[in-house]
C-alpha cells in the first residue's frame, strides 16, 4: 500500500494570544500549512480538528474553524485524546489518506487556554482525570497525577529533584531559542528548585504552561505528495495505546504502559530501534514525564532517565536529542495543539530548517504523545526516506 | 429507597477576544453596523471577519450597513436554554442584507401574525448601558427615527 | 484494497437510563456486540468512542470506558462531530481497518444527557450551534434552528405542518414495535399538531428527545470478518462533508448541502443509486429533517419530501422504508450513539433479524447521520453483498 | 484602550447515578468499606464496579475491606482546581490494600516530613453528614479507635 508524507506545515506562536479568537488562531496554522504546501483549501480531502476543548466558547468546535479557514464544504470530524489529542488527529489523518478515501487530509490542533482564569484551567485539566473516583473527591491536578508518579519514581530509583531541575533547563534553553515559544528565558537548576511547589516535589518550572496555539499538517498519499514537494517527511512508523484511567488500577506507576507499547508497535512497523532515532519531540508536561519517556520509549534503560539527562545526552549534540524547541514545559501546551505542533517541528528537523536548534543530519525522527496521566499514548516515527 | 447520585457542579467563566474586530464593537456602541468587505476578492462578511475564508486575505476593510434587509425564515422559541430562561418565547429571525450576507438575529417589536417571508427589515444596533451589552436586531422597516430601538410605524 | 464488514452489533435499551453511570451503559453495548461477533477485548485493535460530552462527568471518557470494559491497552480515541459523532466514529473505525494497521476495529457511541435538567440539555446542544454568534447573542435551540429551516421549506415548497406530523405518526409506530425504543407509544395526526410549541413550527411531536444510550459495532478486514461470521455485513460506500456553521453563511437553508455531498460521495464510491436501496436509516432529530433528508438523498425530488410521506411511501412496504426502528424521534437520540445505533439497525436489516420491523430482502441499506444543523453530514451504505 | 471581549458563563449541575454500586454508599454511612469481587475471575474491584471488565460477569459480591494498606506513592497539592480552592494544600496518596487493589485517596492526619513510601495506613469511611458527604480516606494505621477519623497514635 502506498506510503503517506507531510507535505506541509504550521505553527502558530504560542503564549497568551488575548489577541485573537481560537478560529483566527487556527486560520494562522492552516493558512500558513497551506502556504507550506502550495495547495489550496479545495486540494483538501478530509480535516481531523484536535481540541480538548471547555476553556473556549465552542462546544462543537471543528464546523467553526472550517468556516472561517474556507475549508468547507470538506468532511471533518473532531478528536480527542486529553493531551495526546493532536497526534491522535495525525494518526485519523493518516488513516484516511491511507485507507485511499482521500489523497490528502488536514490535522488541526488548537486550544485557547486563557479564556478562563488558573483554577478553571486547573479544574478543566484534572477532569482528563478519573472524575468520578479521583477528581470529585480528591481534587486531583495533572500536576498532581505526576507528582504522585514522580514521588514512585524517585523512590525505586533514586531520581533527585536536580535532575528534574535540569530537564527544565534544557528545554528552557531550546525555548529560548525558538521564536515561536512561549517563554525565551534560560533558567538555572538552582532557580527551578527554588521555585514555589505546585504539587510537590513538583515545582513551577517542572510544570508546562497554560497556552494558547494551533498548529496545522497536510498529509498527502505517497504520488500526490512526490507532486506536491521535493522534501516530503515521510510517516514510517505510528503505534497507540491505552492505560487504566483510575491510577490505582496500574501495576506500576513509575513507567507508561501505554508509552511502552505504542513505541513497541511504531519501532516494530518500521524497522527502526531507539539507537536510530536523531531527534525527538517527547511529551515533557511535566520534567519527571520526560525523564521516564527517555525510559519507556527505550533511549535508555529502565530508572536511568535521571542520569541521561544528568549526561546531557538529550542536547544537540548527545546521543538524543529531545525537545530541542523547548517541548511542552517552554514553548508551551496548547492541550489540542500540541501534538500537531511536535510533528511540524520533527519535519523542520528533518528538512533541515530549524535554523540554531538544527539536529545535524537528522534522517529519522519521533514525536511521543501522552494523553492525561498515560491514558493514551501516540507514537509516530518520520523519515527523510520512505 | 432514595437511589444513590453522585452531584457535580461545573463553572465555566470565560472571556472571548474581540481585538481583530474592535471596530465593530465601537460602532455597536456609536450606534452604527459594520461589516468587513475584503480589499482582495471583494467579498462582504457580516458577523465581520478579520480574514478571508474565501482568499485567504486579512486586508479587511470596514463598511458601514444600511441596516436594509428582506426576511428570509424565522422561528418563535418557546423552550429556551437555561441561560435565556428568562427571555422565552423570542423571535429569531434570518434576513438578507441589502449588502448581501444573511444575517440571525431577534426580530423585536411584531406580533408573530403580522410576519411574512420577504417582508423588508432593518437590523439595528442595540445597546443596554446598565448591562454593558451590545448586539444588534431586526425590527420592522420603516421611515421613522429608531435610533430608541423602537419601530414606530 | 480489502473491503471492510460489521461482524458485530450491539445496542442498549434507549431512554432514561438513571440506572447506570456512563461507563455501565457503554458497557452493555460493547459486551453485546463481542458476544456477537464472538470476539474478546483482545482481539480489538483499536477503539473510537463517540461522545458530545458535557451532559455527563468526563470531560474526556474514552479511557473510563475502555477500562471498565478491559479494553486496556488497546489504541483508542474520542470523536465528536455534534449529533454525528456516532457516524463519524464508524468512519474513523473503517480508517483504521482499511488502512491495514489493524484488522479490528470496535465503534462506540453512548450519550448519558438526563444527568441534567432539560434547560442545561438544551443549553448544552443549542451551543453545537455557532456559540459566538448565534447562541450567546440569541439563544439559539436545535429545535430552532431546524424551526427556521422548516419554516423557509414550508415557504418554498408548501410543506405542511401535517405532513411534519406523519414523519412522527410513522416513526412512533415503529418505535412502538422496537423494544429498545425509548417511546413505545403510536400518536395520530391530530396528537401531534395539538401538541406543545417548542420552536414554532415545531411541536413537541416534531422533536426527538433527550436520551441516555449506547452502541457498538464491530468492524473487520474481508479476511477476519469471513473467519468471524456468515453473515458479514459490508461497508460498501462512505462519504463525508460540512457546510457553514453560521446559518446565515448557507445560500439556501431548506437543503443540507452536506447531505447532497455526503451521498454522491457514497453512491458514486459504490454504484449504488437512491432507488436501489431498500432500507434507509435518515437524521430525524426533527420531523422536517426527515423530509428534507429524503430530498437531499435523492429518494424523491427537491421539495417533494412532504409528497413522499403523504403516500406513505417510507413505511415498510413503500417505495423506500425509512426508520423502521423508530427513528431518533421515538427511538431515542442520545447523541454520541445515535449513527452507531443506526449502523446496528441497518446490520440487523441486512442480516434478516429486524423481527416485525424487517423490511423484507433488503439487500442495500444506507445511513444518513447528521451533525448539529447540517454542519457535518456522514452517509454510509451497506451490502449484503460485498 | 480596553480590547473588547464578550463574557460567557456555562454552568452545569448534574447528577451521576450510583444505582448498581448503592450498597458501597450504604456501606460508608455506616462506616464499613465495601469492595466487589467477582463471582467467575475472583478479581477485587475498589473502587467497586457492578461489572468485571476482566472476564465481563455481572455476578458481583460484595467484601467488606479491612482497610489495612500500604502507602506506595504521594504528592502535596498546592495548586488546587476551582472547585478544591478552599482545601488546598492536601496530601493525596496511592496505596495497596491488603485485599489487592491499589487505592487513590486523601492522606490527613499527617505531617509531610512524617511520610514513607511503605508506611502502613488505613484507609477509613468518612462521612460529613451536615454535608451528606460520604467519602474515604487514609490515615496512619493504629490500634485505638479511629471512628471520629483522627488517628491518635
Ligand atoms: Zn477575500
Ligand atoms: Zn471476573
Amino acid at each position: 500500500m502506498g506510503k503517506v508524507a507531510v507535505v506541509g506545515i504550521g505553527h502558530t506562536k504560542f503564549g497568551k494570544r488575548s489577541d485573537v479568537t481560537i478560529r483566527e488562531l487556527a486560520f494562522e496554522a492552516i493558512k500558513e500549512a497551506l502556504e507550506d504546501s502550495g495547495l489550496t483549501p479545495s486540494d483538501v480531502g478530509f480535516a481531523v480538528v484536535a481540541n480538548y476543548g471547555g476553556f473556549s466558547e465552542d462546544m462543537c468546535p471543528a464546523p467553526y474553524i472550517l468556516e472561517y479557514a474556507g475549508l468547507n464544504p470538506k468532511g471533518a470530524m473532531r478528536v480527542e485524546a486529553a493531551c495526546a489529542s493532536g497526534s491522535a488527529a495525525v494518526h485519523a489523518a493518516y488513516w484516511s489518506v491511507r485507507s485511499g478515501l482521500t489523497d490528502i487530509a488536514l490535522a488541526i490542533g488548537v486550544e485557547k487556554m486563557f479564556q478562563v482564569d488558573t483554577p478553571t484551567a486547573v479544574e478543566l485539566l484534572g477532569r482528563a482525570g478519573d472524575v468520578l473516583w479521583e477528581f470529585i473527591p480528591f481534587g486531583t491536578t495533572f500536576p498532581g497525577y505526576y507528582a504522585l508518579i514522580a514521588t514512585d519514581h524517585m523512590n525505586k530509583y533514586g531520581t533527585t529533584e536536580e535532575q528534574l531541575a535540569m530537564v527544565a533547563v534544557k528545554n528552557h534553553k531550546y525555548g529560548a531559542m525558538n521564536p515561536l515559544a512561549q517563554l525565551h528565558r534560560e533558567i538555572t537548576v538552582e532557580e527551578a528548585i527554588n521555585s514555589r511547589v505546585i504539587a510537590w516535589p513538583l515545582k513551577l518550572y517542572d510544570c508546562c504552561l497554560i497556552s494558547d496555539g494551533a498548529a496545522a499538517v497536510m498529509l498527502a498519499s505517497e504520488d500526490k505528495a512526490k507532486k506536491i514537494t521535493d522534501t516530503p517527511v515521510w510517516i514510517r512508523g505510528l503505534g497507540s495505546a491505552t492505560d487504566t484511567g483510575y491510577l490505582g488500577r496500574r501495576k506500576d506507576i513509575s513507567t507508561l504502559q501505554a508509552t511502552v507499547l505504542a513505541s513497541k508497535q511504531a519501532y516494530k512497523m518500521t524497522g527502526i530501534e531507539p539507537k536510530d532515532v536523531d531527534v525527538a519531540e517527547v511529551h515533557d508536561c511535566f520534567t519527571i514525564a520526560e525523564i521516564i519517556a527517555y525510559e519507556d520509549l527505550g533511549f535508555c534503560k529502565k530508572g536511568e532517565g535521571g542520569k541521561l539527562i544528568e549526561e546531557g545526552q538529550t542536547y544537540i549534540g548527545g546521543k538524543i536529542p529531545v525537545n530541542v524547541d523547548g517541548g511542552l514545559k517552554s514553548k508551551g501546551h496548547p492541550i489540542g495543539a500540541s501534538g500537531v505542533a511536535m510533528t511540524a517541528e520533527i519535519v523542520k528537523q528533518l528538512r533541515g530548517e530549524a535554523g540554531k536548534r538544527q539536529v545535524p543530519k537528522a534522517e529519522v525522527g519521533l514525536v511521543h504523545n501522552v494523553g492525561a496521566a498515560g491514558q493514551f499514548c501516540y507514537v509516530t516515527i518520520y523519515g527523510r526516506e520512505g | 429507597m432514595e437511589q444513590p447520585t453522585i452531584k457535580n457542579t461545573l463553572n465555566i467563566d470565560m472571556e472571548i477576544p474581540q481585538t481583530r474586530i474592535a471596530k465593530f464593537w465601537e460602532g455597536l456602541k456609536q450606534g452604527k453596523l459594520f461589516a468587513t468587505k475584503c480589499t482582495k476578492c471583494g467579498e462582504t462578511y457580516f458577523p465581520p471577519t478579520a480574514d478571508c475564508p474565501r482568499c485567504y486575505s486579512s486586508n479587511m476593510n470596514w463598511i458601514e450597513l444600511t441596516g436594509d434587509a428582506e426576511l428570509i425564515t424565522w422561528t418563535i422559541v418557546h423552550v429556551s436554554p437555561k441561560s435565556f430562561s428568562q427571555h422565552s418565547p423570542y423571535i429569531i429571525a434570518i434576513a438578507k442584507l441589502k449588502e448581501g450576507p444573511n444575517v440571525m438575529a431577534w426580530f423585536t417589536g411584531i406580533k408573530p401574525e403580522d410576519i411574512k417571508a420577504g417582508m423588508k427589515l432593518k437590523l439595528v444596533p442595540k445597546y443596554i448601558p446598565e448591562k454593558e451589552k451590545l448586539s444588534y436586531e431586526f425590527i420592522q422597516s420603516c421611515n421613522i427615527n429608531f435610533r430608541d430601538g423602537v419601530c414606530r410605524l
